[in-house]
């Protein structure tokens, strides 16, 4: 049977952009690859928009999320998570020189723009209160809109926010100015294959999986693809 | 004050009927007999239920109420129901009957979107269930009849109303009616166009068709009816020969009516 | 690996085969017209269902068509579908499983043909109405007394007799329905505006996938506005001022 | 039909029926996210609203002029008049504001000393943009339908005006215009409700309205039914409150002519 | 076959008028003289000009050519561009012309939106710029004069034909107007409410007011008009004093014309 892996639709790179035929290409959908491979899995990539990925998981769209999506307390209410297997920090970018730092007094009086329905926004709205906050569809959005001049920064993983001060763009107006501080009830526990409740089984061929390719190397061969550090954190 | 019975088969046969429309009654009471052969002419006032008795013969409108209802030699039963007032009990038989008797409008009612031969053929095909061949060449003999035949790939709305009313009867005869009814087929027509319509009907009476005419014109209908019935307030006032009626009237208002008329 | 869309003129963005993003337009926009045509189809059908249970029907239907057509005309498409995408297929397995039925699935696609037939049927329902008052009564009644069966006389008479009335409606109803596919993005199905959304997104060039998804909605408009124009001559044939 | 049809017996069922759905919806389903984000939603209602009025206002002010110069010419701007609605009513409203945000907005910053100039702290508000959407598109749709309206006024109206000597602009202001728009008042209940309805694409140019609360509410809560049931409702009450406005509206003015 | 000039100063005075829609020359040199306190009824058959003549007068329709185009005692300059076509060369004069000159209407054209007082306050107000008490006062006063006063709160819409036409006299004369226009003013009326309309129209006549009137009332034009002038194709077949052109006519068209209208 086969197993239907949801992917956002939106760009997320480098974990999962399309491209004009729609195929998929990433970090994130190598590793599910490589994860179908080992759990001899028949997986089909179904895209679903970010902002119904959830319902479409309990609307029975689609049976795993695959799309960076933190293992937190909210989100464990609802569906179950795989073991997760990738886990990065949440950091602050911003317009070069422009003194904004990633503490609460760092951005008051601020727009941060985030992704709606992301982690990010639930952390700005608790933590940022003398912020505006910005809600995007993508945060490739927020990205072309704090390159544009129109919010003062963004807060988002630190792996995407990396990419996106990689690219022209990033490199020619944008600059880290750090992780804000974690909170695990919001962060999480890093990122994992969401599931629904009960496909136990489904479960633990995830999690047989994601240990098989750390151990035998295939883990580390894709991450080396994309990124020069360990991504799978402690 | 209902004629006496005369030879013949009838091919009409109510009595009683009666019809209301919302509390109104228009009908009080009507008895109508038309035998194979013969041209009854309904006369009357304006308002007096000459129309609504033409439409519940074809049974256009239901009747709210009737002793015996005679079509072609089958009775119609009718029942009633809170929700859907009266009805016809057997539609298939009520959509037969009503294909053996033909109606000619008032104001035509050639379907627009129809060349003039499609609507002969129209009912012929769907109704009949004629081949189209065989309808079209019915379609042909007829307009040809009524003198149209130059005028059969025009739309109805490119024709005068006499034409129009030509081809409407045309369509009337293309299912081979057993009874043709008429609803002053001439009174929406321009004064000069009333003739040819007219003359197509005389042809018709002279070739023995059964038919019932509800008309204005009283020479017409003096002329070409074996029977006159007067109506008045729903109620057949006087009826008789066409001769016993317009030379004879026995009742006031009848002779009122006459009057005025002329 | 990543193809570096930096580089590429326009038309290298535009061209049809990948990395070109213009086959993938083009299949977007098909995507679009048979969803577009799907719902129209079913709107029309539920129009003209609608029109005669709103004509003939018995007060408590009237009034059930009433609160559909106004229900659905006020609320905005986009949480109709929504509604549809997300509530609906639960909601809809919840009794299928509670009868031990086999869950169904509403995908994107069926999903906006479902909206999109829906409001169209709404808003057909009102075009027919009115349409079909427009036929002189005589006429229908001139089919009854042939003895016609009541389905033949609307689909042989009141029904083209209709048309010319109800054409220009159908027409605003098509574009209007080839338009709402744009809202199915918002649940991430691929269809033209999403499809350009992406190529946006991947190539950065907003302005100009934005500006060539906007050039095929309006090439797709004008060529209905001029079949429907086709279409209107037809069936006018009849009346003498076309 | 009878206005007292109202309390007709199946209507009172078909009353009973509804208020029934509601209370089973209000004491079966989950509302206890309702007290915490009551005053979000409150405050994006006052978006929603204040998008649609200010858009409807300028809109109209848009369409008179687009209408009026289809009607009287001159020539180029007739012309320059129908592409602009044919272009608007030809495209989605979607695309058209994503053309405005993402497409023109990222061509700005590529503008030499724009980001210097007092338009700037506009331009990178998300709200300006929904609402120049929102106007174009209403604009569009309603320069058709006063198009419409200019044309319909009788002719032999505008030469007795003309007759009397009036100025042209005064005819306009006095006569024209006054009979166009009662003529498109009936309508124009329908077209508010339209553009009520295109209101919450702008959740999709990061612009916090009704629509986008509703779709945080789901992606915090994940709670699927209630708030899109809660949602529509929300929707049905500002369309119903628009087609009373226009009823009480359409009483006040001479029913005839 | 023009009249010969008479006496009193003219208010009108148009010489060789053409007019030409399309390529298709309607008014093939009108010479038209109107002089103060005279009745001018101008008459012909369907399409020989009438309306395009009174049209011209005041500039509703602008002639293709004239020689003379004299209003009110002032030149009128015309000029021609291809772009435009001929107009008037100086627009505010084109205005204040208007305003001394009224127009009644076939139709009416009263303005639907403002209630009758309005109606006959607008262009007091709008054009002359009087103060708007003043131009109730007025409107209230010639609404009565027409017979209207009780009406004068309700919208056109509501009004009979005859009082719509009466309404818009009053609107007409509100603006004291040396020469007043009429267009087949009762011709759009039922017969029974054209004596109201002719009857405000005599009492104009009479109190010497000076006014050129389209028409098809023979009799009324016999009785009311110093001067009538017959229109063929485009041009004045025939002109002297109403005795003059129903008892005598001259030219064998006449003669038909007043033949067909009895
Ligand atoms: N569908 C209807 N609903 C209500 N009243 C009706 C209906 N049809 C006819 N009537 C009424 O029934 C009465 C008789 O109408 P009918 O048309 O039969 O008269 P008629 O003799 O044909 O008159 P006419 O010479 O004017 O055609 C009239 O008072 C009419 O108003
Ligand atoms: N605006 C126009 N464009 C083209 N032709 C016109 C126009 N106005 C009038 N005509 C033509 O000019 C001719 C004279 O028209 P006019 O209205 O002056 O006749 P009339 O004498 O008033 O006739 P009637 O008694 O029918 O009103 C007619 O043939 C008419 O078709
Ligand atoms: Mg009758
Ligand atoms: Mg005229």
């Amino acid at each position: 049977e086969t197993v239907r892996i949801g992917v956002a639709t939106e760009a997320y790179p480098p974990f999962a952009t399309s491209d004009a035929s729609e195929n998929y290409s990433g970090w994130e959908i190598d590793i599910i690859d490589a994860i179908c491979d080992e759990a001899a899995l028949d997986c089909e990539i179904v895209a679903t928009a970010w902002d119904g990925i959830i319902p479409s998981l309990l609307a029975d769209k689609i049976d795993v999320i695959a799309a960076s999506l933190s293992i937190n307390e909210e989100r464990l209410k609802v569906i179950d998570f795989s073991n997760k297997y990738y886990q990065t920090g949440a950091s602050i970018t911003a317009a070069v020189g422009s003194g904004v730092e990633p503490t609460p007094e760092g951005v008051a009086g601020r727009t941060i723009g985030v992704q709606s329905g992301s982690i990010h926004q639930t952390y700005a709205s608790q933590y940022f209160p003398d912020a505006t906050i910005r809600e995007y569809q993508t945060q490739d959005e927020a990205n072309q809109d704090l390159f544009a001049g129109r919010i003062d920064a963004t807060l988002a993983d630190v792996l995407v926010l990396a990419e996106f001060l990689s690219s022209d763009e990033g490199t020619a107006c944008c600059e880290d100015v750090g992780l804000v501080a974690n909170d695990e009830a919001i962060h999480g526990l890093g990122i994992g294959f969401g599931l629904r409740k009960g496909e136990d089984e489904l479960k633990q061929k995830l999690n047989e999986a994601i240990d098989a390719i750390r151990e035998n190397g295939t883990y580390d061969e894709i991450t080396a693809k994309y990124f020069d550090f360990n991504i799978f954190g402690e | 004050m209902q004629g006496e019975e005369q030879p013949g088969t009838p091919v009409i046969k109510v009595r009683d009927l009666h019809k209301t429309f919302d509390r109104h009654e228009v009908l009080k009471g009507i008895d109508l007999t038309a035998r194979v052969g013969e041209v009854t002419a309904l006369i009357g006032g304006s308002g007096s239920g000459k129309s609504t008795t033409l439409r519940c013969l074809n049974l256009l409108e239901i009747p709210t109420r009737t002793r015996t209802f005679k079509l072609l030699g089958e009775d119609v039963a009718f029942r009633s129901s809170i929700r859907k007032g009266v009805e016809v009990v057997d539609k298939r038989q009520l959509r037969r009957l009503r294909s053996r008797l033909a109606m000619v409008f008032q104001s035509f009612n050639l379907w627009p979107h129809l060349t003039l031969e499609k609507n002969v053929m129209e009912a012929q095909v769907q109704v009949l269930g004629r081949a189209k061949d065989e309808a079209r060449e019915t379609a042909r003999r007829l307009l040809d009849r009524v003198g149209l035949s130059d005028r059969r790939d025009m739309y109805p709305s490119y024709l005068s109303g006499g034409q129009q009313q030509r081809g409407a009867i045309a369509r009337a005869l293309a299912v081979d009616p057993e009874v043709m009814l008429f609803d002053e087929p001439t009174s929406a027509l321009d004064p000069e166009l009333v003739g040819e319509v007219l003359s197509v009907m005389k042809e018709l009476a002279e070739e023995g068709r059964t038919m019932i005419i509800v008309t204005h014109e009283m020479k017409f209908a003096a002329e070409v009816a074996d029977k006159v019935m007067f109506l008045n307030a729903g109620r057949v006032e006087e009826e008789g020969t066409s001769d016993q009626v317009f030379n004879a009237p026995r009742s006031e208002r009848l002779k009122q009516f006459i009057q005025t008329i002329n | 690996m990543a193809v570096n869309y930096k580089e590429m003129s326009a038309a290298e963005l535009l061209a049809l085969a990948p990395p070109g993003w213009g086959g993938a337009l083009l299949d977007g926009l098909l995507v679009s017209v048979q969803v577009a045509l799907s719902g129209y189809v079913i709107g029309l059908g539920i129009g003209l269902a609608g029109a005669n249970l709103k004509r003939t029907g018995g007060p408590v239907v009237r009034d059930l068509m009433a609160v559909y057509t106004t229900m659905v005309r006020a609320i905005p498409e986009l949480v109709l579908i929504l509604l549809a995408y997300f509530a609906l297929p639960t909601f809809i397995n919840q009794i299928l499983t509670g009868f031990g039925f086999e869950r169904v699935e509403i995908s994107g696609f069926a999903a906006g043909v479902i909206v999109i037939g829906f409001v169209q049927g709404a808003y057909a329902t009102e075009v027919f109405r009115g349409a079909i008052g427009s036929v002189p009564f005589g006429q229908i009644e001139a089919a009854q007394s042939f003895g016609m069966h009541p389905f033949k006389v609307f689909y042989r008479v009141t029904l083209p007799i209709m048309l010319p009335a109800a054409l220009p409606g159908l027409s605003n109803l098509w574009l209007i329905a080839a338009k709402d596919t744009a809202l199915l993005a918002v649940v991430g199905f691929t269809e033209l505006t999403l499809v350009a959304r992406q190529a946006a997104g991947a190539t950065k060039h907003y302005f100009l996938f934005l500006m060539a998804a906007g050039a095929l909605y309006l090439i797709l408009t004008l060529l209905s506005v001029w079949g429907f124009k086709l279409i209107e001559n037809r069936v006018n044939r009849g009346a003498r001022h076309a | 039909m009878p206005k007292s049809g109202l309390f007709q017996p199946h209507r009172i069922v078909m009353v009973l029926i509804a208020i029934a759905a509601l209370l089973a919806m209000a004491l079966n389903m989950d509302w206890s996210w309702l007290p915490k984000y009551a005053p979000h939603i409150l405050k994006a209602l006052w978006v929603t609203v204040a998008l649609l009025v200010s858009s409807i206002v300028a809109g109209i002010f848009l369409a008179i002029p687009i209408g009026l110069v289809q009607v009287t010419g001159p020539r180029p701007l007739a012309w320059l008049a129908l592409s602009f609605c044919t272009l608007i009513r030809g495209t989605p409203i979607l695309l058209q504001m994503w053309l405005l945000y993402y497409g023109l907005g990222s061509l700005f910053p590529y503008i030499p000393g724009l980001r210097q100039t007092w338009i700037w702290p506009w331009l990178i508000e998300a709200w300006p943009y929904a609402f120049v959407a929102l106007t174009l598109s209403f604009a569009g749709y309603e320069g058709e339908v006063m198009r419409g309206a200019f044309k319909g006024v009788p002719k032999g109206e505008l030469e007795a005006a003309t007759a009397m000597g009036m100025h042209p602009f005064t005819i306009l202001r006095r006569i024209w215009l006054p009979r166009a728009v009662q003529r498109v008042l009936p309508t124009l209940g329908g077209e508010f409700i339209l553009q009520l309805k295109a209101t919450p694409l702008v959740a999709t140019i990061a612009v916090v309205d009704v629509f986008a609360v509703f779709g945080r509410i789901r992606q915090e809560t994940f709670i699927v039914y209630e708030p899109l049931l809660m949602l529509a409702l929300i929707y049905l009450v500002l369309a119903g409150i628009i087609t009373l406005g226009f009823k009480l509206l359409e009483n006040k003015l001479p029913s005839r002519g």
